[in-house]
């Protein structure tokens, strides 16, 4: 049979998608791509749920990660039509280009 | 009649609520009549049940009625409500009364004011809110209407807001009085839970009287303290006076009811009535007595500098508040409560009197620019005279009385000092010089004010005249109350005042003097140890002593403000001794002048401009431009970048998670 | 085997499904309605679906359950904050009718958005799980996202949008993260049975369970707008729609403490000394940063975002101290705060025309002359913001300063009275600007309606009321928090 | 590893039915060389100018909703799963979870998001 991969591992590899999606999210300049990054942390937090579902042997885990893909793809739509808003006023996408409040 | 205790706060909330919701529909008399009403009525009922106490036992004189039960914190709960006794019905009375003799005045005084209406409710607000803290019987109660009365005095002082200068300064008196506020609050704090960790939750005076054992010493000295820090705000003491002299930009009826008769006065209420924790904390009142006798000092000597009279009149308000601190502090409350209400009478008269020079110099305030008033505002000058007379303590006034007790006590008295005697009498003679140097320029001397002025100085109309003839008879009057024991009096005011403030022992004070610190007031009671004679001498003398004081004051200020002018002569009929020294002495003029005129002037011009502008100022300036400053540096934090917002919330998560994870380990 | 759902179940959640049903008929209805027939029955929609969820909401007082596998609970707790998110939305409905139409924003998905950010309110306080308080969490959220931008021709709308929904995204990670690693180390999602395990001995605590705490504080930490997860705010409350903000500052904030509070007191009190400093800190830095930086705003809607943010503070104070018998304060503090803010809100909106929201602090210069009714109600909520006696929000601030007293957090206290010092300076300012300024530039009469009439009539009565005589909602409060005990 | 035979027949046929498929076609179909059928992709647009174009607002539009119902359906597979355990009442409960849908589906329809004009 196949070798069972440590739930360590999936730990280890969820924390650094996690940190690339932040550091993403906060360098990237193009709204869509910060949206991404931030899809890419969901996607670590779903990570570490089906491993430790699989690790403790319930279910709960991948229920949750049913509603986090729900809820970030409700995310994406709200968040596309927003950026569709922010390109009709601005003509770009650019994350800077909304800063007319500040102090 | 005692159970109707919470109509004397209420008739005023009335006032203020029906004025303030129909105002607008009524017209200007009405207002100005239901407000006097509503004050008038406050007083009938105080007076009543003060007639109601008199047929009472003394100890049977206290009454109590609870309103609402307030929850402190979840299971605690306070009752709240209404305490009458023998000191607060003095308050109630004077409050309610010297109001109602102001409001009165203001019909006049107010008339052409746009804002006439809006200024009685005000008016009534700060009424309401002042009996309620004389009335209240819980230290919430008290803090309620401490809060209230500088919310209303903000009001009022800022009345004509269309001064910057007189929106500056109600600002300036609401941020001080929060500063004092914060100690009160953190006082009642304390108080609440240090005899709450003893199980006794409670707020009210009476159940706190009962459970003040239960403190230790220095827990009481703090929490005194605390609470004297609120009085030095609301009662204008070192440092904290600042905002009273800017707060004159107010109308002068209100400088009349707020900053001399009334408000003010709150913080020697609330000592008064915390006396017996104020008794358990000798080192507070060493402070109380020691703050009371320099404020009253110092703002004497700056009363010399002035030239505007309300300011004069303010900085004399100061330094009297500083007489009442002194009585507080040295255990004498009956003393500073009855110095209390004297003064809200005469000072009360004084404000009023310089409201009706004003009206009548068409609304000039300096008094280099006045002079030979006397025949022109004829009843104006009388009643200004006596209060001069009443202020200065000269014996028959009942500014005498009250005063002097108060320099008795703070020499005989356990926590009296000799050179806390020396600095207050030698302050009443300063009192003396500058409140006649104030009344010869106004009154005396040939007029200085320019022709068209000159030409419609007028006395006040009789809604104005009246209140000060009354003002000038209780001035008088008010001090047969208490004549003391020595004068063959019965110091009945002391009496009335003792189931609540202890006292009431008049002869007592000499044994205690015993007890005095210095050499010199024990080497006196040694004397005083040879009965009541020997005490009777020492008081005697130290009354002949201050008197003497007040009488080279004025005869200073006559001398420097009326002998060229040349004076009437029942005046020099008054001092003949003195007056043929100084006479024959031309220079001595100049050396007067030189001493005490430009020396002190000088000296007080300089106290102003240092400590009171420069340091006190700065502090409570500086503090605000600093958190400003802070503010618009942060601002700087907004960039407006959501990026950057995110990279601060990673920093902070990486702070919060850091510091959750590792910190056990260390 | 046959999978039990006891059908009962559904009797205790009719004020959730109540909402439900208004909110899709409320949206149904704008769809079919013809062209300029009246929108009477939409704009009801929000307030009898409101009236309807509060009555069955009151009915469940008491009702101790927990439904559907214990994914959901009806306690006391839930019904008190079920109850004041409904409130709530009654208010904002009351002072959206003139707004919408002013600024012409869509309607039937206005109101019908309301309503599920309700619903996701009164979801996540009476849920005991983890992903019932995810999906409540998110409810909301995605509706204010869509709220928050709905002023669509308005670049600060849509920047605030923008800007809430990339960060609200973003702090959703951090919660999720949080909430991940919780269960990768007790395999529990159920916050009680969490709660059981960690009391019970053989729990030892990991580094990656409290770094999971960790990550929950920061996600309920932007929710609630705390420092330093309170960047978003003050553009974000600018920039929305006034009725909006109102909501978000009120609704939002309640929602998330709630469940914040349950998730603390609930799962997390053994480790008690392991966050109180935490927060401890929080508290400080919310409190002070917020009123600070609240002294140099000229835009009075800015202005209240800061204060909000300050008030936000003050109930961390109550969280810090931990104690489960005080927990009753957070409560009482947010059902005061909810109507003070909503109150000032309502006063922003009806100064403001279309637009020209006139929100700079120089057009309320000399209000009290032109507008006196309204100067007067405005100082009364910016009193009772300022915490001045006999105002709801003197109790709510002094309920406060006890707790963190009897906690023995006396600096907490101190650091608190000094900060409600500074705060009187900007409120003052404000009333000083209304009262003792002249007017600069006519702004014109106020754009008042029955509803915003309505909604700040109660909400100045309610301050008065709570401030004379809180006993009875102290009670109440008392009672819904006694779950913790 | 006998139990991965199966499988290995599946991969074997699938590249033999494609190959014939392809093949047939290629062979059988008569074929017209346009300079359309060498364009990128052909699906409605000119492909002229810059390959980085702007896609049309629909796409987004469209992309969304496809996205949003495609999550939605997911919900679908493990109740697909059970449902002959929950009984009538699952069944019934999917229900109000489709209507629900629906109701998001009507909205979308009536604003006229789904026309691509």
């Amino acid at each position: 049979m196949l070798q069972e991969i440590p739930t360590s591992y999936c730990y280890l590899l969820s924390a650094i998608v996690f940190i690339i999606g932040a550091v993403g999210a906060i360098t990237r300049k193009n709204a869509i791509v910060i949206f991404m990054s931030i899809e890419l942390m969901l996607n670590s937090v779903n990570l570490v749920f089906i491993s430790s579902g699989n690790a403790f042997a319930s279910m709960d885990g991948s229920i949750f990660v049913f509603f986090v893909m729900t809820v970030a793809a409700v995310e994406a739509a709200v968040g596309l039509a927003i950026f569709v808003m922010l390109f009709r006023m601005k003509g770009t996408v650019n994350a800077d280009e909304a800063s007319l409040m500040k102090g | 009649m005692a159970d109707y205790i919470w109509l004397i706060p209420l008739f005023p909330a009335v006032g203020f609520i029906f004025n303030g919701l129909f105002g607008t529909k009524i017209s200007k008399g009405a207002v100005s009549w239901i407000a006097c009403l509503a004050v008038f009525l406050s007083f009938l009922t105080s007076v009543a049940i003060f007639f109601e106490f008199l047929q009472l036992p003394a100890d049977a004189r206290v009454f109590e009625i609870n309103v609402y039960s307030w929850i402190a914190s979840g299971e605690v709960s306070i009752p709240l409500g209404f305490r009458v006794d023998a000191l607060s019905l003095v308050m109630a009375m004077t409050v309610s009364g010297v109001a109602f003799l102001i409001h009165v005045y203001s019909i006049g005084y107010m008339e052409h004011d746009p804002g006439f209406k809006r200024f009685f409710v005000e008016l009534n607000l700060f009424v309401f809110m002042m009996l309620t803290l004389v009335t209240g019987n819980s230290l919430i109660m008290m803090f309620v209407g401490w809060e209230g009365v500088g919310l209303s005095s903000y009001l009022l002082i800022g009345f004509w807001y269309q001064k910057d200068s007189a929106s500056d300064a109600g600002k300036k008196a609401f941020i001080v009085n929060r500063i004092g506020d914060f100690g009160f609050l953190l006082g009642i704090f304390l108080l609440f839970f240090t005899l709450g960790s003893h199980g006794v939750w409670t707020l009210n005076f009476g159940e706190i009287h009962k459970s003040a054992h239960l403190l230790n010493g220095n827990m009481i000295n703090l929490i005194t303290f605390l609470f004297f820090v609120g009085a030095m705000g609301k009662s204008a003491q070192i440092p904290l006076y600042v905002w009273l002299p800017d707060a004159m930009e107010g109308p002068t009826p209100v400088s009349s009811l707020i900053h001399a008769a009334t408000m003010v006065t709150a913080g020697v209420y609330m000592i008064a009535r915390l006396n017996f924790l104020y008794s358990m904390a000798p080192t507070t009142m060493m402070v109380v007595a020691t703050i009371g006798v320099l404020t009253a000092f110092f703002a004497a000597t700056i009363g010399f500098a002035q030239y505007d009279i309300k300011k004069v009149l303010a900085y004399s308000t100061i330094s009297q508040l500083g007489y009442m601190f002194v009585a507080v502090g040295v255990g004498a409350y009956s003393a500073g409560i009855f110095h209390l209400m004297t003064h809200a009478f005469f000072k009360g008269l004084l404000f009023l009197g310089a409201g009706s020079i004003m009206h009548a110099m068409s609304g000039e305030l300096d008094m280099r620019l006045m002079g030979g008033l006397r025949k022109k505002i004829p009843v104006t000058y009388w009643t200004f005279f006596i209060a001069c007379l009443a202020i200065a303590g000269i014996p028959g006034f009942s500014g005498f009385f009250s005063k002097d007790e108060i320099l008795w006590k703070a020499f005989s008295s356990p926590h009296g000092h000799i050179m806390i005697w020396m600095l207050a009498a030698l302050t009443a003679g300063m009192t003396a010089f500058y409140m006649f140097r104030l009344f010869f320029g106004v009154f005396y001397g040939d007029c200085r004010a320019p022709e068209d002025v000159k030409h419609h100085i007028h006395e006040s109309p009789k809604v104005m005249t009246v209140p000060l003839m009354i003002l000038a008879f209780l001035a008088i009057a008010g001090g047969y109350l208490g004549i003391p024991h020595v004068l063959g009096g019965a110091n009945l005011f002391d009496q009335f005042l003792a189931p609540v403030l202890g006292g009431g022992h008049g002869h007592a004070a000499a044994a205690h003097a015993s007890a005095g610190f210095s050499m010199v007031s024990s080497a006196w009671a040694s004397t005083a140890e040879a009965g009541h004679g020997g005490e009777a001498a020492l008081e005697m003398t130290l009354m002949a002593a201050s008197v003497v004081t007040a009488l080279i004051g004025i005869s200073i200020a006559w001398l420097m403000y009326v002998k060229n002018t040349g004076m009437p002569g029942k005046f020099v009929a008054a001092f003949p001794g003195l007056f043929k020294v100084v006479n024959n002495k031309y220079y001595v003029d100049e050396f007067y002048d030189f001493v005490f005129v430009r020396g002190i002037m000088k000296a007080g011009g300089v106290l102003l401009k240092v400590v009171d502008i420069g340091i006190i100022e700065g502090i409570i300036n500086g503090v605000g431009a600093l958190l400003q400053w802070i503010g618009g540096g942060l601002r700087k934090f907004e960039t407006g970048f959501v990026q950057q917002y995110a990279f601060g919330m990673i920093l902070g998560a990486i702070i919060v998670v850091g510091y959750i994870v590792f910190a056990p380990l260390f | 085997m046959v999978v039990q759902i006891p059908e009962m179940d559904f009797g205790w959640i009719v004020p959730e499904i109540a909402m439900t049903v208004f909110a899709a008929v409320a949206l149904l209805l704008t769809l079919f309605r013809k062209k300029n027939s009246t929108w009477l029955f939409v704009e009801a929609m929000p307030l009898v679906g409101a009236i309807v969820a509060l009555y069955f909401t009151f009915q469940t007082w008491n009702g101790n359950i927990d439904i559907f596998n214990n994914l959901y609970t009806i306690d006391n707790f839930g019904v008190f904050f079920k109850g004041l998110s409904l409130v709530i939305l009654i208010l904002v409905t009351l002072l959206s009718y003139r707004y919408i139409d002013r600024e012409d924003m869509a309607r039937g998905e206005y109101y019908s958005l309301l309503m599920f950010g309700t619903l996701g309110m009164m979801i996540m306080v009476s849920s005991n799980n983890f992903i019932t308080i995810f999906i409540g969490l998110e409810v909301m959220s995605i509706s204010i996202y869509i709220l928050a931008g709905l002023m669509g021709g308005n670049a600060k709308s849509v920047e605030a949008s923008l800007k809430y929904f990339l960060l609200g995204a973003f702090a959703t990670a951090f919660l999720l993260y949080g909430i991940a690693l919780i269960y990768g180390t007790t395999g529990m999602l159920d916050i009680r049975e969490i709660a059981g395990y960690v009391n019970s001995g053989n729990f030892m605590v990991t580094p990656t369970f409290m770094a999971g705490l960790a990550l929950l504080i920061v996600g309920f930490g932007f929710k609630t707008a705390s420092v330093p997860f309170h960047m978003w705010t003050p553009d974000v409350y600018e920039g929305a729609p006034t009725s909006i903000t109102a909501y978000m500052a009120t609704g939002v904030k309640a929602a998330a403490f709630a469940a914040f509070l349950r998730v603390l007191f609930t799962a997390f009190h053994p480790f008690l000394s392991g966050w109180t400093y935490m927060l401890w800190i929080l508290a400080v830095a919310t409190m002070t940063l917020g009123n600070i930086t609240a002294l140099k705003q000229d835009d009075v809607k800015r202005m209240l975002a800061y204060s909000s943010i300050a008030h936000a503070g003050y109930i961390l104070i109550a969280l810090t101290v931990g104690d489960r018998t005080l927990s009753s304060t957070v409560l009482y503090y947010l059902l005061v705060y909810s109507f003070m803010t909503i109150g000032a809100f309502a006063v922003v909106i009806i100064l403001g025309r279309q637009g020209s929201p006139n929100t700079g602090i120089e057009s309320y210069a000399g209000l009290a002359g032109r507008h006196p009714v309204i100067a007067a109600v405005m100082a009364v909520f910016l009193f009772s913001m300022a915490g001045i006696p006999p105002l709801a929000g003197f109790m709510g601030k002094f309920y406060v300063l006890t707790d963190a007293i009897r906690g023995g957090y006396y600096w907490l206290a101190i650091i608190g009275v000094l900060n409600s010092v500074v705060a009187a300076y900007y409120y003052l300012r404000v009333v000083m600007y209304m009262y003792f300024k002249e007017p600069e530039a006519e702004i014109g009469a106020p754009d008042v309606s029955i509803g915003s009439t309505l909604a700040i009539a109660i909400s100045v009565v309610v301050v008065f009321y709570l401030g004379i005589f809180p006993r009875l909602f102290l009670m109440i409060a008392h009672t819904s928090s006694a779950i913790f005990m | 590893m006998t139990n991965y035979i199966p499988v290995l027949i599946i991969i074997i046929f699938a590249f033999l039915i494609a190959a014939l498929i392809v093949g047939a076609s290629s062979i059988l179909g008569h074929k017209i060389s346009k300079k359309t059928k060498l364009d990128t992709y052909e699906c409605g647009m000119k492909t002229i100018g810059p390959t980085r174009m702007k896609m049309n607002i629909r796409y987004y539009l469209t992309a969304m909703l496809f996205l949003i119902f495609d999550i939605e359906v997911m919900f679908l597979y493990p109740w697909a799963l059970v449902t002959g355990n929950l009984g009538m009442f699952g069944f019934l409960e999917m229900l109000v979870f489709v209507i629900i849908l629906l109701v998001g589906y009507v909205y979308v329809w009536k604003k006229g998001a789904l026309e691509w004009e």
